[in-house]
């Protein structure tokens, strides 16, 4: 059985680089290294997204809806 | 012409404003106007309303707050310092626009005062007690026919200018009984109308003909926005000046002195013209019936020729005053006759202390 | 790609005026995500109050009040009146529920109004700029309580969720937190059972959530999770603390 | 012309149900009326007082007056504070009932009604205050007494309808 395939979009504008998304992937996958965004803010990037697991513990845990999770189609 | 039915002014009142159109009352007792609220207990539920007695009179203001931003016909009555407590949600209707009415049966105060009747309201309700620019039309009915007819038009008033529309009696008016005509039930609007009637309410963007959200608030946090928005009302402020101004001007041409009294204290010095006129004195009475906006022109028919002083005749230590000084604009000595705390004076007393008055400014 | 997460439509496109981090914005979005999944957005009146919230009007895209200090629920109980079919729910801090907004809350229980209560406890004045409220910890560093807040000076802190549930016409009180993926799973059913007990008119409900506030604790947002499942929780336990028995509802 | 009329008496003596029918009897006969009740904090017990202005034509400018036409006076204390208030040349009723003592002024005409004494005979001391009610009535005749009798069939309707036999004949019963 092929492992499912997830693809993260961040909203960069909407990002306020709070880390919690960070904090709660169990995978560590996402860091603090995105560009400075309008409001001044870091924003979070995805490395590895082919490790993610889509749990979506990042997305339930952003504030600011700045994640959206999509899964690949088989 | 409707039969007449002699009726406490309280229970006038409630009567008016429901066949005004008014179906939703939020209240608190409070004397002299608890007949208010016990009258709408035992009438709008029957009649296709709703009565709700709040915890208090913040909570009154703010249910009718909702209530009426919600779509509903809301009437709110209280006593002076009840009303007190509601001039932080009149400035956020006013601010929102959200129409409701308003009656003041006021009492004596400062603080809880005393149940008498009294008008140390009229900063109050002229000024307002809220913070922020905002107006609202207040009228000051002499009788309890005249509080009817007002109150009968108030509710369909303030939806049409989207703003508080106000009354205010005092306790005398409110306790007394005089034989009134009630006017005939104006269309009550049900929820499902609502949303047609007043798009701007919250009735859920499903029910609105564009599927548009609406926002209700006072809230403008960019000084640019704010500022546009207070200019905004003021316009309408400005036109309705011009549009609600009622007063009673008797009496005028020829006087010797003219007085200006509104509510239970313009019956007294209807009185006491008499009683003057008997003794070769000459009165007038300007009686304003919109005490905002302030009836400014009833001052420039006075005449000039004759009349040597104005007297604000007041149930407070003088605050209507401040307007007719206004109205008056220097060109005659104001004085004042008054009496607070609870006391009414006789027509014979205003009688005197106007004679002594027109004496001294000879 | 099929979607499995997305900014649902019960938020509108403004970026929130929360600080970074501050779990508010979950709260608001789990709210708004079950009425789009109930599919009730375009019947719902939400109720706004004063604080960091006072802005909600702005982000949740549905028919919105901005009320005055406290009185929420007075007003959603004006609403009420005028709209009987409609969800009615307010959204309150603690400085506005658990402070200025005690009568309010407390009779609104009382009568039993079909409406929902959405409180935000985060045991401190976040937009005012971090005074002590009556939520706050003993011991709790605020600015009003510089030394932390004493027994003596300012009592113990109020258990909403608990004194509320004394009272017969509140028919749903649990408590929440948003410390963590599975709490905003749960607090989010809460949410929802919360809903079903006002379509079903059995009476009032209320949903408290255990929110941070980085910015006022002084602490970074990762922190504030911790400082919450730290100190919070044992004060202010989680679970349900009143339900209707046999409540159902579509999950 | 107008007739200022006032009220006085302890709460329970029936002085606002007298007021008020005065008032229902001018409003049959089209005349402008105001009727206004002295009110306070007490519920029960305490003095109560009403006044009535009772106009021919014109609308009723004041419904406070300083001098009265007439005052009815159920109980000693009203009579002492306010037998002051009938002008010279008015008529004063008093409860001889209740009231022993005659009043001091000697420019009025004083109307002495036994209320109790009167009402006993019809064997319900109860309607003392109507038994005031028709004697003030007949003697000021503002109002003709059949309109009063009118006013007395809507007052004592519904559930007090079994009183209504009583009450008019302790309203003629005083005939002076």
């Amino acid at each position: 059985m092929n492992k499912a395939k997830f693809h993260l979009e961040f909203n960069h504008d909407k990002c306020k680089g709070c880390e919690l998304c960070s904090t709660f992937c169990p995978k560590n996958l996402i860091s603090m290294t995105g560009h400075i965004n309008n409001k001044g803010y870091i924003t979070a990037v995805i490395e590895h997204e082919d490790e993610c697991i889509g749990c979506l513990s990042c997305a339930t845990m952003c504030p600011d809806g700045a994640i959206a999770i999509f899964k690949e189609d088989e | 012409m409707a039969e007449k039915v002699l009726m406490k002014g309280n229970e006038a009142f409630a009567e008016a404003v429901i066949r005004g159109g008014c179906r939703f009352y939020f209240g608190y007792p409070i004397t002299p106007q608890s007949e208010i609220p016990e009258f709408m207990a035992r009438e709008l539920n029957k009649r296709g309303g709703a009565f709700l007695q709040a915890e208090s009179e913040l909570g009154a203001i703010n249910m009718t707050y909702g209530c009426a931003a919600a779509g509903g016909n809301v009437f709110i009555s209280s006593s002076s310092p009840g009303i007190s407590l509601m001039q932080e949600g009149m400035s956020f209707l006013c601010s929102a626009e959200v129409p409701c009415t308003i009656l003041n049966v006021s009492r004596c105060g400062p603080g809880v005062g005393g149940i008498q009747p009294g008008q140390a309201d009229y900063y109050q309700m002229t000024r307002g007690g809220g913070n922020g620019d905002y107006r609202i039309p207040t009228f000051a009915p002499a009788n309890i026919q005249e509080a009817v007819d007002i109150l009968y038009e108030a509710p369909m008033l303030a939806d049409q200018i989207r703003n508080p529309v106000a009354v205010l009696a005092d306790g005398m008016l409110g306790q007394m009984m005089e034989p009134v005509e009630l006017p005939e039930q104006k269309k009550q609007y049900s929820a499902d109308e609502i949303a047609e009637y007043k798009p701007w309410a919250l009735t859920g963007y499903n029910a609105k003909a564009d599927k548009q959200r609406v926002v209700v608030k006072s809230l403008r946090l960019q000084p640019e926005a704010l500022e546009e928005h207070v200019e905004k009302l003021f316009e309408k402020y400005h036109r309705l000046e011009k549009e609600l101004v009622r007063y009673e001007a008797i009496d005028l041409d020829g006087a010797d002195i003219v007085f200006v009294a509104f509510g239970t204290m313009s019956r007294l010095c209807k009185e006491a013209m008499e009683i003057l006129s008997e003794q070769g004195i000459k009165a007038g009475l300007i009686r304003p019936i919109s005490i905002w906006p302030f009836p400014l022109e009833a001052f420039d028919k006075i005449d000039f020729g004759t009349t040597k002083v104005v007297i604000s005749t007041e149930l407070s230590m003088g605050q209507m005053i401040d307007d007719v000084r206004l109205g008056v604009c220097g060109r005659l000595p104001v004085r004042l006759i008054h009496r607070t705390g609870g006391m009414i004076p006789t027509s014979l007393e205003v009688v005197e202390k106007a004679k002594t008055i027109l004496e001294e400014s000879k | 790609m099929t979607p499995v997460f997305t900014y649902t439509k019960g938020m509108t496109e403004v970026s929130t005026s929360y600080c970074p981090g501050c779990t508010h914005g979950i709260a608001n979005r789990i709210i708004m995500e079950t009425l789009e999944e109930m599919g009730k957005l375009g019947d719902a009146i939400g109720v706004g109050s004063i604080g960091c919230s006072v802005t909600a009007h702005q982000f949740m895209n549905v028919d919105m009040l901005e009320s005055a200090h406290g009185r929420a629920p007075a007003v959603a109980s004006g609403i009420r009146r005028a709209q009987p079919d409609k969800l009615i729910y307010t959204y309150q801090g603690d400085g506005d529920l658990a402070s200025i907004g005690t009568a309010e809350i407390v009779h609104a229980a009382h009568r039993g109004e079909k409406i929902c209560v959405f409180f935000i406890n985060n045991a401190i004045y976040g937009m005012t700029g971090g005074q002590m409220a009556p939520t706050t910890l003993i011991g709790q560093r605020t600015t009003t309580s510089p030394e932390g807040r004493t027994v003596e000076q300012a009592g113990r802190p109020i258990r909403i969720s608990e004194m509320l549930s004394t009272i017969d016409g509140a028919v749903y009180i649990e408590r929440v937190a948003l410390d963590s993926p599975a709490h905003v799973r749960a607090a989010k059913k809460a949410v929802r059972k919360a809903f079903a007990v006002q379509e079903q008119r059995l009476g009032f409900a209320l949903v408290e959530f255990l929110s941070t506030c980085p910015s006022n604790w002084g602490l970074s947002p990762s922190d504030s999770i911790k400082w919450l499942r730290d100190n919070m929780i044992p004060y202010y336990p989680l679970g349900v603390f009143k339900e209707p028995e046999g409540l159902t509802y579509d999950k | 012309m107008t007739n200022k009329l006032f009220f006085a008496g302890a709460g329970g003596q029936g002085v606002l149900l007298m007021g008020q029918m005065t008032a229902y009897a001018a409003m049959a006969e089209d005349k402008p009326v105001t009727f206004l009740p002295s009110y306070g904090p007490e519920m029960r017990g305490g003095t109560s007082n009403c006044t009535v202005v009772v106009s021919d034509d014109k609308p009723v400018s004041c419904p406070l007056i300083y001098e009265a036409d007439a005052v009815v006076v159920m109980n000693v204390p009203s009579l002492l504070k306010f037998e002051s208030l009938v002008k010279p040349g008015g008529k004063l009723f008093i409860n001889s009932s209740l009231i022993e003592q005659k009043t001091t002024r000697n420019d009025v005409e004083a109307i002495y009604v036994p209320t109790i004494e009167l009402a006993e005979q019809l064997g319900n001391t109860r309607a003392a205050n109507v038994v005031m009610f028709g004697a003030f009535m007949r003697s000021m005749g503002i109002m003709s007494m059949e309109t009063c009798e009118h006013v007395l069939e809507k007052v004592f309707s519904g559930r007090k309808e079994k009183y209504l036999e009583l009450n008019k004949k302790a309203f003629h019963i005083y005939n002076n």
